[in-house]
């Protein structure tokens, strides 16, 4: 029996596959296609104060294999969250992380200490990606003092473990990422969506309501991989990879270029049943290898 | 709702661009409502991406019914299975049509335009099941568009057909036929599929008319499972208009509740 | 007749189908495909002062719907270029241009000041975007002020009019585009690829020699696309568009999002004619919309 | 070099992963050299994005053969095509083997691992034509990966076979049987295409021997017309070493040109 868990220090995880934010719903769209328990985790879709309308339709696209989405973060807020789901998720025998999101950074912090104040929540996750939110595409994690400014805030309202999410729309990945570090992250996460568009010569309309939207899917792998592989010879905190996996194989890539752990998205829209695959594909590629603990593979790259 | 990844395509029926396939799946088959649809994976490689929803045309014991007309990629990529072939569907999936017991003995119409008559033949079986007295209006641009009319008839259905160049039936837009017999007949619902300005001039008859129904309504899906947000309508619900999924809270919903033309483009 | 021709002001072309530098050998490679006159024209492979080895092979791979790439701008330098292969490509009734690289800043403008020496070439644009020659991927492209440094050199060296090539692994695209046309650009040309890497899961190496490289093709349209878009509100310059265009349509979404003129990359490798189908395929379709100019289409989008 | 859009897939013959097509193109079959290539699109869609290079087999009048095993998402698409379906392909591409008048009335070895077997069939036809003996050396891991043998015994040329397994003909690596035979024969030349490993040890031979030869190299190709620098391979000519590419300056190079092991990784 292969070992698949993964230690990130301060939360250990079954295995290392995550359902990726905003692709997972609340975690119980999920229940009727397999036992969530199963699971290294999963991360709930972005909770704003407030409940949020979210961006005008049509809201998806998909483009030559990946899907352009402008969601524009649609949900409940986190007061009906820690109301109506969290006693639902609380129970289950996997990692529960949340998504926190801002309109400003105070709003971090604040989503961040409303949740603290609840159990079964073993981390935030920090939306400071999102390319759906505000004009121009533009978003904290563009910029490593707002990514500083917002995390340490965070940081000093609540002792959760945090993990920062990257956005790949930078020149320089390390940078954002050495300014989370520095704030007290616990862990980083990367890669969101790359900022996006696709038009409709017949209607010569943006096909998306929200003209641009997030790029995810395969298509945007290659780039996520070295974005990863760039932030793993930069900071000394685990990296939590993900951007178009949709295998096991993808999942190693990541790996090798110095993730501890992955999320999928795009892949459990196409496949419910996405990440139960891949686990048991991550399952047998370590029993064919021979490996003990699948962890070794972390920063296994030959360069 | 279940995955079933060895569905078998049992027969495949074709006319031009449109296509009835009969898929053997016991399990979505005894869970199954008319009104709810399928997604189904159309390609192994990841053009496109995404699985293609799909109605329920009709039921039958362990067997699935689709209809469905070539629209671009996937559909056309679903359109090349071959009888004998397994297909990746799951489902059944969204909220169907609700069958009140109020429409006993009572006329229904059912609206379908091109494509849009896929949920109505399974629907309009259950209406009469349950006593109501069913008409399907079937409406396309020509004959060609409406090749399930001698089928739906066979079944027993009511049929009156539109072609807009008149080559069958009545000459002109369904919607000017439902109009027509509007001014004889006095049904207690209408349920509709079909294009967006076809169901926008439904609406207009019914608030007219102070007809009662429900539309299903169609839009890009990402998951077809309420995981994404993505195919969310403006939806008028509790005095409050809010973007609802299609995929969940829909496809179907009732006509008064849907929000015009904030719903049009795309 | 529909009249495809477009005028960029500095220079006008036949239609708007450009092929792109890197992929279009130095043009003479497609000789046996086409009558080159049939081009909008065509941009030669990037070119130093001296000869150049290239990276290490492997240095292609596939990803799904894109292309990884590390050349390094292997090449025979720009004296060898103009004894050689200018005469060849001179008397052709179609723009050229030449792709001018630099180690440093002022290499740039000493290429440019030797080509500008000789006849034949319509513009010339700066390659300041290349991903694959220098240690991290990082090029002048990435910053507004090297950016406006480059450019101003080569503008005050030569006077013939130059095309800056931009990369879109920065935060802030119209930033850079904005420097470009302070320093007095005559034109901007977008994107060069996105920096990107794969791995090969059972070797546990990068599938390329050079680690990481450039993704093109299909995969990368939804954010060229984007990147136009942005651009042509920020800047007076026209934009010639490219990234992914493997059809008319994708042409049209480039030209509607505010591109003058295009180019055609990845396509030239899967059909050596994509550019002459590119070309009929515009011409069809402004004919099947009542078109009389193609060039109404820049910048026609509805927001 | 030309495009064919229209090059009819006129016979499939296969056994297991090993395919052999017979195409009709009668501008490319009047243009081809022994060792040149073809670029051959083997999707529709953007998975694989690329052609994929595959050797010319055999020519005969306006038909030409390819041989070809399943590799990868590539090769498995090209092996699913069917008699009768046009094939898009372009060519001829490369140079080829170099076929030298000094080779007359002399033995020649020509050495071929599995599908490396190959473009070995034409040249060893115009080796004989131009009066040369030549030898094929055919090696692989079973007889399985032989399925060639019996034809090219059938067409009159001289094969030795060697399998690992000892399964059919010699056990043992290819490279050991072509030790073996110099050990009684003196070939002028020797054409090798095969795995790495095989060329690394052949070329070994080769300098050991003092026997001059040409090797016919594979590289992940972008364009296969020159064009995109992409499958280059470090290659000494001139008292340099450089990088030339394998789809115009090859696939066919001296065994003494070619730089070990830098081409090894990939
Ligand atoms: C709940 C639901 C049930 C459906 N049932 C049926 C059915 O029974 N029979 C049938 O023929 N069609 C049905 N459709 C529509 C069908 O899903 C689309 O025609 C199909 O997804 C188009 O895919 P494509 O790859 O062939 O075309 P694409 O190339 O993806 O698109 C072609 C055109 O169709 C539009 N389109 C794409 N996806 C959708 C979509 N999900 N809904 C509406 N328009 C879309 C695009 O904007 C484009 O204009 C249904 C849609 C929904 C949402
Ligand atoms: C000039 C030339 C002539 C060739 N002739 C033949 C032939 O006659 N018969 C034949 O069976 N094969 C031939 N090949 C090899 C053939 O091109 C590859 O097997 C094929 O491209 C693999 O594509 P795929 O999609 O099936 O596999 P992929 O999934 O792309 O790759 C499978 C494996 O093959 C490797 N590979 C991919 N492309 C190439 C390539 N171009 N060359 C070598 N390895 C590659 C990959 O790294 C991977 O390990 C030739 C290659 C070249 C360069
Ligand atoms: C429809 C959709 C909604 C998303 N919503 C969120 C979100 O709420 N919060 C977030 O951090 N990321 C969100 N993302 C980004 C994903 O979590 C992920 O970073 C991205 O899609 C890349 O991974 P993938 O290619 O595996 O999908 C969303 C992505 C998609 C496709
Ligand atoms: C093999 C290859 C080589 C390239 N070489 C160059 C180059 O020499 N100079 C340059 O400016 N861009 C170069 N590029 C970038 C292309 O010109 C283009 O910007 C990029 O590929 C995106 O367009 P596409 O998706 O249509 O290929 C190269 C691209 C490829 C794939
Ligand atoms: S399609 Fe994903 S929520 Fe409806
Ligand atoms: S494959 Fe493009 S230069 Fe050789």
């Amino acid at each position: 029996m292969v070992d698949l868990s993964v230690d990130l220090g301060f939360l250990k995880l079954k295995n290392p596959v995550l359902g990726a934010s905003g692709t997972f719903g609340y975690g119980l769209e999920f229940k009727p296609f397999y036992d969530l328990e199963l699971l290294g985790g999963f991360v709930v879709k972005g909770l704003y104060l407030k409940p949020r309308e979210g961006n005008r339709p049509p809201r998806l696209v998909e483009t030559p294999a990946g899907l352009i989405n402008s969601i524009g973060l649609q949900g409940i807020g986190v007061e009906a969250f820690c109301r109506d789901i969290l006693p639902e998720l609380s129970g289950l025998k996997t990692a529960i992380i949340v998504n926190v999101c801002g309109e400003e950074e105070d709003e971090y912090a604040r989503v961040a200490e409303y949740l603290s104040r609840h159990q079964g929540i073993a981390a935030l996750e920090l939306n400071i990606s999102c390319p759906n939110v505000r004009e121009g595409g533009r978003c904290p994690a563009q910029s490593p003092e707002a990514t500083y400014r917002t995390v340490k805030k965070v940081k000093q309202a609540v002792s959760l473990p945090l993990i920062t999410k990257l956005s790949p729309n930078v020149t320089d990945i390390t940078a954002v990422a050495l300014a989370a570090e520095e704030a007290g992250t616990e862990a980083i996460s990367l890669i969101n969506t790359l900022l996006a568009m696709a038009i409709d010569p017949e209607t010569r309309q943006p096909k998306l309501g929200n003209v641009m939207g997030g790029l995810s899917g395969p298509a945007i792998k290659p780039i996520a991989l070295r974005m990863v592989f760039q932030v793993a010879r930069a900071v000394k905190v685990p990296l939590i990879g993900l951007g178009g996996i949709f295998s096991a194989e993808d999942v190693l890539e990541f790996m090798m270029a110095g993730a501890s752990a992955v999320q999928v998205g795009t892949a459990n829209f196409v496949d419910p049943d996405a990440c139960l695959n891949i686990i048991r594909g991550l399952e047998t590629w370590a029993e064919n290898h021979g490996l003990q603990n699948l962890s070794q593979v972390t920063g296994s790259l030959k360069v | 709702m279940l995955i079933d990844r060895k569905a078998r395509l049992v027969e495949v029926e074709s006319w031009g661009d449109y296509f009835l396939f009969t898929i053997d799946s016991p399990e979505i088959a005894r869970q199954a409502q008319p009104g709810q649809f399928l997604m189904i994976k159309v390609s192994e490689t990841t053009q496109p991406l995404l699985r293609r929803p799909i109605s329920l045309h009709n039921v039958e014991h362990t067997r699935l019914q689709i209809f469905f007309q070539v629209a671009g990629q996937g559909t056309r990529l679903l359109s090349s299975k071959r009888p004998g072939q397994s297909l990746d569907i799951f489902g059944p999936l969204g909220r169907g049509f609700s069958l009140s017991s109020e429409l006993r003995n009572r006329e229904v119409f059912c609206v379908g335009g091109g494509r849009g008559l896929a949920p109505l033949h399974y629907l309009a079986g259950k209406l009469k099941a349950a006593g109501a007295r069913p008409i399907i209006f079937y409406g396309g641009r020509s004959e060609t568009d409406l090749p399930l009319k001698g089928r739906l008839k066979a079944s027993g259905l009511e049929v009156l057909v539109s072609t807009d160049d008149g080559s069958c039936g009545f000459r002109g837009l369904v919607t000017s036929l439902v109009e027509e017999k509007l001014k004889q007949r006095k049904p207690a619902f209408l349920y509709a599929c079909g294009p967006d300005p076809m169901l926008e001039k439904l609406a207009d008859i019914c608030r007219r008319e102070k007809l009662a129904g429900e539309f299903s309504l169609e839009s890009i899906m990402g998951c077809g499972f309420g995981a994404c947000w993505g195919c969310v309508k403006k939806i008028r619900r509790d005095g409050q208009e809010k973007y609802l999924k299609v995929c969940q809270d829909g496809p179907v919903f009732p006509i008064e509740e849907i929000v015009w033309p904030e719903n049009e483009h795309g």
